[in-house]
């Protein structure tokens, strides 16, 4: 029997993880994110885990710790926010290089600047290259099961790729909602043991990471890091089958809702995705034929799936919470458009950059861009698909 | 020498071949790697002036200095880049420098 | 979704209408329903006018935004009245709850023409007489209940029970007090 | 048991030849010395920071350590062997691991002194039980001989040349090994590589079992750097250490030791006229005074600090 309960994003990602008991957290208080070592720290307070929390100084020395840790052999997590995961941003290419099956829970938060502790994706999205696999969660259940998703798929001797964690700032993280708990022992069972090939503290055979690769060399390295990438796809749908099986709650690369017969869908990830459901409910029961492609993993890019799901689809607006700064199209927008370009049915495309820095997201806005997905269906034509919803403009 | 010893990868080696994560499993394989071609003075061990004293074992950079059962056995040529300084300590002019290929 | 049950709660930061609004999420929660409870975030500290939210629902509630025509608004600082618009967007069908020793007839004149109910509970007075200090939390949870009729009385004084008797394992003598402020304010709550 | 050259040399090599450090480098001696004090029983995990001894002996494919070894960035070196300390404690209160772990960082003054500063700070702070040594030749060699906090004033580097307005580096030295003093943890020490290594093998012994964090600061000679002839890297240790420019003490739980006395303790001008680094200033004695007067006073609060008698 699941267990019910009510917990906020970051509860339910700290019960997680002290139901994985990982040796090893690292970590660094950044809001919003600081709820989950804190709360972490009060279970190996108590002794309620057996892990080293090691509570550093800085989110770089966090993830540098992570990465030697993993490297040595044990199962490691962090979790950070916007500016924490932006001083991370050296050490995540080299978890991903020295494929260490780091875990982090990246909550949502807009990067500076200006200052802000509010909900947008400006820091995973400027992230995406790093090598990391990247989960994106709609609520509170979603951040819990990707977390054990995640670590099992980081961790199968296929993949040995970090993983982020990713769900929104205060609106998942903050919010109390209803969720249902897996009982420890099952937890465990999914999860199994940390066995890595290779460690340093591998006394039969010891190691050495991290060197300096030549050109002879680092070619090769990389292309057998992207490798890695690829495959992780097949085995993060084997590992959310497992998980349905475990649950009962299915979860697949993306879910799609009500995009079978949709004329008129949107892209999004993340809360904004339950917003939208909402808002594809009422104008269904209008008569219109909306729908819904909520992203789950955007690395890696499920690109061909996401054409088959919506090359058919008359309209389609790509939801960014993260601006792009080329002036041409966000990250989610420009890689969704690519993977349609060999398609001869596609749909026109507009590209919607939304929320930035916790602008709050309402059923108002989401309705504005079907409504404007109709009026481009009826034109037929799409004047300037770069657009911005809900910043306030000049009359 | 074990092939733990070995060097794991060469030149040609194709990527789904190399060391996931640039891992290195042969510890120590470094000593497969030749610098003593670096060399232009090459540090010369005369047995007889030699007292044993080992003060030239510690400074040497490269490990190069042999020594056996605590007893100074010779210089390893394959590592040994002629810095000099094991000469330079000797107390015994027992290591002198001369011209590589001299 | 027509179940669905909106609050706003207005406060004080420190006053601890973000722990009601969480309290009264869990006190639904315990009564099967599905909630969100969420306050809105600042960099505000002690003192300054903080806003709460609560949805409660008999299905899982998919939306995320915050709360723009709430069902039912509760001010947990009756000061905050003549600095915040507390009924913005409130619907006329719902209801604002206020702690205040004064008539909903005397509030009703400061609410900038709002047509709908209006309820007043002196939380102060409650809780200076139940539990010795000022923790207008509890009576406001019984005074919203009472109002919005999200749960019966008798289930909702159940649940606030074992609530207690978890939150204050330690000391179970505040528990007696606490639920005395509960069933006060349910009684007491005026409209 | 006292200290005996001849009889370390029954312990096992654990950084091998075949690394591509410069010949006549000083800090493959000094890392040698500190791994002939493990016990040859006891594993290692070794971390570097980047820096020419990172990157010289980890040249994928080859690696010139006999133990574990990590390296991931430069100015991380203290916080990754931290981690892998970590990993180990973990492991080993779960049953995972039997044998016993020492954890070291290595990395120069750069790595040390300047961008590593925090994350050592860090690591020492927490309390983690691990060595942390900083061969210290007084700029960033692997970039290029840049100036770094440790190098000493009016030296001539890449990035504070010696001009006709501005005569080398303009500040003194930082004094890390106070400042890591002042974290309170139990093993401080200064060193250097001297005659047979006494001193650096014991101070190594004790920083590597003494429990808890220990901090070595050990002067390295760079001859590509400080402008002299490869073969007198241990001559210009000694100049080092006989001016008092680089005293050898170590700080116990707080308490001071000196550990050498020179018997005479030479001019500076000595230790300057052997490196090119300060050939610019080495004819002009009212520099060289100047430089004169802080080493004294340097050397004088240490002598105070040590409770002893100048």
């Amino acid at each position: 029997m699941a267990i019910r309960d009510k917990l906020s994003g970051n509860e339910a990602v700290a019960v997680a993880m002290k139901q994985i008991n990982p040796d090893v957290v690292a970590a660094f208080p950044i809001t919003p994110s600081t709820e989950i070592p804190q709360y972490f720290s009060n279970f190996v307070s108590n002794g309620e885990v057996e892990t080293e929390f090691v509570p550093v100084e800085s989110e770089h020395s966090a993830m540098s710790a992570c990465i030697s840790a993993a490297a040595a052999g044990a199962r490691t997590m962090t979790a950070t926010s916007a500016n924490g995961l932006a001083l991370m941003w050296e050490m995540l290419y080299i978890a991903a290089s020295c494929k260490t099956p780091v875990v982090l829970t990246v909550v949502n938060r807009a990067l500076s600047g200006p200052i802000n502790i509010h909900n947008d994706h400006s820091d995973s999205m400027g992230s995406r290259d790093s090598g990391w696999l990247q989960f994106y969660g709609e609520n509170n259940q979603e951040a819990y099961d990707n977390l054990l998703m995640a670590l099992k798929v980081a961790e199968h001797p296929e993949i040995s790729l970090p993983v982020m964690n990713c769900y929104d700032g205060f609106i998942t993280s903050h919010a109390v909602e209803n969720i249902e708990l897996i009982e420890d022992d099952k937890v465990k069972a999914f999860v199994g043991e940390y066995k890595p090939s290779q460690y340093m503290l591998n006394s039969d055979n010891q190691v050495a990471v991290g060197p300096l690769s030549m050109p002879t060399h680092y070619f090769e390295q990389k292309r057998q890091q992207a490798e890695s990438m690829r495959k992780a796809k097949d085995v993060i749908i084997e590992v959310s089958k497992e998980f349905e099986a475990l649950t009962g709650r299915k979860y697949d690369l993306f879910e799609s809702y009500k995009l079978d017969d949709a004329e008129v869908a949107v892209v999004v990830l993340g809360s904004t995705a339950g917003t939208t459901k909402h808002v594809v409910d009422q104008l269904r029961d209008k008569g219109v034929k909306a729908g819904m492609l909520k992203l789950r993993i955007f690395r890696p890019f499920p690109a061909e799936e996401i054409a088959e799901a919506i090359k058919d689809i008359k309209a389609v607006a790509v939801m960014d919470k993260c601006d792009g700064f080329n002036a041409k199209g966000a990250p989610v927008f420009t890689e969704v458009r690519s993977a349609l370009y060999d398609y001869d049915t596609k749909p026109a495309m507009v590209n919607y950059i939304y929320g930035l820095g916790g602008r709050d997201v309402k059923t108002d806005d989401i309705e504005k861009v079907y409504n404007d997905l109709l009026e481009v269906v009826k034109e037929g034509k799409v004047e300037d698909p770069y657009r911005y919803l809900g910043v306030m403009e000049e009359q | 020498m074990s092939n733990k010893d070995k060097c794991i990868v060469d030149a040609y080696t194709p990527w789904q071949k190399t060391t996931p994560g640039g891992i290195v499993t042969s510890t120590g394989n470094a000593k497969h790697y030749l610098t003593g071609g670096w060399r232009a003075d090459k540090p010369i061990w005369n047995e007889e002036k030699c007292k044993q004293c080992m003060l030239c074992f510690p400074v040497c950079p490269d490990s190069s200095i042999e020594v056996e059962d605590k007893k100074m056995k010779g210089i390893d040529f394959d590592h040994c880049k002629g810095c000099g300084v094991c000469a330079a300590v000797c107390p015994f002019n027992a290591i002198e420098m001369e011209p590589e290929g001299k | 979704m027509n179940n669905l049950i909106e609050i706003r709660w207005h406060g004080r930061g420190g006053q601890g209408a973000k722990t009601a609004s969480l309290l009264l999420a869990e006190a639904a929660f315990d009564t099967g329903k599905f909630i969100q409870g969420f306050p809105e975030y600042g960099p505000e500290r002690m003192g300054a006018p903080i806003t709460a939210y609560n949805r409660i629902s008999d299905e899982r509630v998919n939306i995320h935004s915050n709360i723009y025509e709430p069902d039912y608004v509760v001010v947990v600082d009756e000061t905050l009245i003549d600095v915040v618009d507390v009924t913005a967007g409130l619907k006329e069908t719902g209801a604002i709850i206020i702690n205040t020793p004064k008539s909903p007839d005397e509030i009703r004149s400061k609410l900038s023409g709002y047509k709908g109910e209006v309820y007043t509970v002196d939380a102060r007075e409650i809780s200076m007489a139940t539990l010795g200090r000022y923790f207008p939390n509890t009576p406001m949870l019984g005074a919203v209940v009472k109002v919005s009729k999200i749960m019966e009385d008798d289930v909702f004084v159940e649940a606030m029970k074992s609530s207690f008797e978890h939150k204050f394992a330690n000391k179970p003598q505040v528990i007696a007090p606490n639920m005395e402020a509960v069933k006060r304010a349910l009684t007491e709550v005026k409209g | 048991m006292a200290y005996n050259l001849k009889e370390t040399t029954l312990k096992p090599e654990r950084l091998t030849g075949g690394h591509r450090m410069c010949a006549g480098c000083g800090a493959p001696p000094v890392v040698r010395t500190v791994l002939r004090a493990l016990k040859e029983e006891d594993k290692a995990v070794i971390g570097a920071a980047t820096g020419c001894l990172e990157v010289s002996t980890f040249l994928y494919p080859y690696t010139a350590w006999e133990d574990s070894f990590i390296h991931s960035a430069f100015e991380n070196a203290a916080v990754t062997v931290a981690g892998a300390e970590a990993a180990y404690n973990a492991l080993k209160r779960k049953g995972k691991i039997d044998d016993t772990y020492k954890f070291i960082a290595f990395a120069g003054d750069g790595g040390t002194y300047d961008i590593g500063l925090q994350s050592l700070s860090g690591a020492m702070e927490r309390g983690h039980d691990m060595v942390y040594v900083a061969y210290d030749n007084g700029a960033y060699m692997n970039t290029g001989i840049q100036r770094s906090s440790a190098t000493p004033k009016y030296a001539d580097t890449s990035t504070s040349p010696a001009g006709k307005a501005v005569p080398g580096k303009e500040q003194f030295r930082k004094d890390l090994t106070k400042i890591m003093v002042a974290h309170g943890i139990p093993y401080v020490a200064q060193s250097a590589p001297l005659k047979n290594f006494k001193d650096l093998y014991e101070k190594s012994e004790k920083a590597i079992y003494t429990k808890g964090p220990a901090f070595l600061n050990v002067i390295a000679p760079c001859p590509r750097g400080w402008r002299y002839e490869t073969n007198k890297l241990m001559e210009l240790s000694e100049l080092a250490v006989d001016t008092c420019f680089w005293p050898l003490f170590e700080v116990e739980n707080g308490k001071y030791t000196l550990n050498y006395m020179p018997k005479k303790k030479r001019p500076i001008s000595d230790w300057l006229e052997a490196q090119g680094r300060f050939k610019h200033i080495a004819k002009k004695p009212e520099v060289v005074e100047e430089i004169q007067a802080e080493v004294d006073r340097r050397w004088e609060e240490l002598l105070k600090l040590s409770g002893v008698e100048a």
